[in-house]
């Protein structure tokens, strides 16, 4: 855990005083980012601002998730990584873009592929953080990650993008669903379609990455999120946001119903039937 | 006998690609002597827009799982789902579940 | 003016193969996006996410114009500026990490204050471009870009942000009002905050450049944009988005109307009482 | 003699500061034999709502330049300004424009 923090250095008051001026945040507010550590679950398209907005305002730790490396294909939106970085472990890419920005943020890479494996070595990384970032790129990372959040109590800010399309909620926070609670069983593999597949404007995850730090950081510093039972959806096309009101925790849930039957994590994959990554293709459908 | 319904349906996330790659559809359900609700919009759906792979959208009598329904910008989980009795001028949205980064 | 490409490279094809995927785009478009120049006015909170992401998504070339040099108290939104460039003109660190994320972007930095002085240069800056982006931080400097754009027939995509809210709206495009229609006198000096003043969080300037850039990126590739007579509203600690329906063009703008007394660019800082930065503290009333 | 008239009065955009930073109001004018028009709205508001410095809201019998005034989520320009009767439940926004980066 983070060492708790009761006041700001100089520097920190000189680096922060635009958002010290903000009566929503304030003194209090900042110490308590600095306080707080966020778990950041992919750096792709949402995980690259998300991280860079997090690191700037001043999140004290940031764990950063990813099974993969920097790609040529990546560079269009996933604005961390640099040409320079390619090939190299994109938590590691992403994390060295943290540091230039705020050297004082504690950055902690994990290069990992999640895996049945590797469910109990995720469910500690997520015990040691406050908030978890679901920015990854596949059906089973979600249902994964929302399971950990759920049996650890984490709320999970969680957001998607694809072609030029965005959704975001926050899942498990103040009495709202989880994952589970709006889809208890995964979407056929054949209807599912990844970045790979279907195309995405880097931008779009742009924007979803950045409202996604929004809520982290409003729930970070004590003023709650808006979305903890809203689905808000943007298509980039139009212009358009759309905040729809979504059902409560359901007590029948799997995980975090009244009589929960996923206790531990489980084999996502099989669940899914996909594999948890974007790679290989499927039928490009849906 | 209850008159026409006229309704407006909105397909997203990529749930459109199923119907032409068309967003915004504007439609009249022809009136019937029972109130039309959710399952026979689902039905009208498949036997009048849906063109081919119906799989892909319906499956049994309601929609398959990674679609969210929305009734007048609300989870239709809290409008009764397949019970909910359309009104005219009622707002339908499916939405297919984004899984990118 | 940029050469006119009509085809990409194996690298660009490899490089933005997930856009090139989108309908919307394809390579009719990116081809597009090769061939046009963005002039971004203001590398700062806006300034910065905006060149991010279109230099990501393959703009030809942009030019990036600032007076100021990156101070520490920037850091927390200006995400293009590092601890390793304060002190140094915003225009060249932006150029910087600009090269390092795409190096085939030609990238103008203008070191520079405008005022009555520059301001033939000024004309002569936009007349190269096809797209303006107002990031400014002032009110002198949008009513000057603004007549800049009318002057020269550029359409200005326009963001601001404070605290935690933010506006954006296309000017001068396709038949829609210019700034100065919406705001023939400027406000007075004394009701006029800034970033300075009022403070903002850094994340939602990040939110509002990357929604410009978007708004950028589908006027560049043809697409044109939702916004020429819409102004959207963010309000961040609600997590709320408005569009709101704008008067057409006005007749009697002074400016862009049918007899208008604005014919070439003029004092801004005496028309407006107040100097074009945000430096000078004033009354910190609205 | 009309009725009484409720409206949903918003300021945004740092104009709230001048009501207490408080940016939703749900006010009730009282009726009167004419409608009530925009302009009889702005007097309302400067006599009952604004505490200090009216001048930062209001200028002559209109808004200060750098307000935007949206009616009904719609440029007031398009709703004939000072001249637009209201309507009860009508929605009125008093925005500041932002400067900064
Ligand atoms: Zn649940
Ligand atoms: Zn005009």
């Amino acid at each position: 855990p983070l060492k708790s923090l009761t006041t700001l250095s100089n520097e920190d008051i000189m680096r922060f005083s635009r958002q010290l001026l903000l009566p929503e945040l304030g003194v209090p507010g900042q110490v308590s980012l600095s306080n707080k550590s966020v778990l950041v679950v992919g750096c792709g398209g949402l995980g690259c601002p998300l991280a860079q907005y997090l690191a700037a305002a001043g999140i004290g730790r940031l764990g950063l998730l990813d099974y993969d490396v920097v790609e040529l294909s990546n560079l269009h939106r996933q604005v961390l990584h640099t040409e320079l970085t390619l090939g190299q472990p994109k938590a590691l890419s992403a994390a060295g873009a943290i540091s230039r920005l705020n050297s004082a943020i504690q950055c902690v890479p994990y290069h990992l592929q999640l895996s049945r494996e590797n469910a109990i070595q995720l469910i500690q990384h997520v015990l040691m953080y406050d908030i978890v970032a679901d920015c990854s790129d596949n059906v089973p990372t979600r249902y994964l990650v929302n399971d950990a959040c759920v049996l650890t109590g984490k709320p999970l800010v969680s957001a998607s993008a694809l072609r030029m399309e965005g959704q975001l909620t926050v899942y498990n926070y103040r009495g709202g669903p989880c994952y589970r609670c709006l889809y208890p069983s995964p979407p056929p593999p054949d209807t599912v379609t990844n970045c790979s597949d279907g195309g995405v404007l880097g931008v779009v995850p742009g924007i979803m990455g950045c409202l996604q730090a929004l809520e982290v950081l409003k729930i970070a510093s004590g003023q709650g999120s808006s979305f903890e039972k809203q689905l808000l959806m943007f298509d980039g096309q139009e212009g358009r946001f759309r905040s729809i009101q979504l059902r409560a925790k359901q007590a029948g849930c799997a995980v975090c119903g009244e009589t929960p039957t996923v206790t531990q994590l489980q084999d996502y994959e099989r669940f899914c039937g996909s594999a948890a990554t974007d790679k290989c293709r499927r039928l490009n459908l849906l | 006998m209850a008159a026409p319904l006229a309704l407006h349906l909105e397909f997203g996330g990529g749930a459109e690609l199923l119907f032409d790659g068309v967003k915004n559809h504007h439609v009249t359900l022809p009136g019937q002597s029972d109130p039309w609700d959710m399952k026979q919009l689902l039905a009208w759906i498949r036997g009048n827009m849906l063109k081919e792979r119906p799989e892909l959208f319906i499956q049994g009598d309601t929609v398959r799982p990674g679609i969210l329904v929305l009734i007048n910008d609300a989870d239709w989980e809290l409008m009764g789902e397949l019970e909910y009795q359309l009104q005219d001028q009622d707002n339908v949205v499916f939405i297919s579940t984004l899984h990118g980064d």
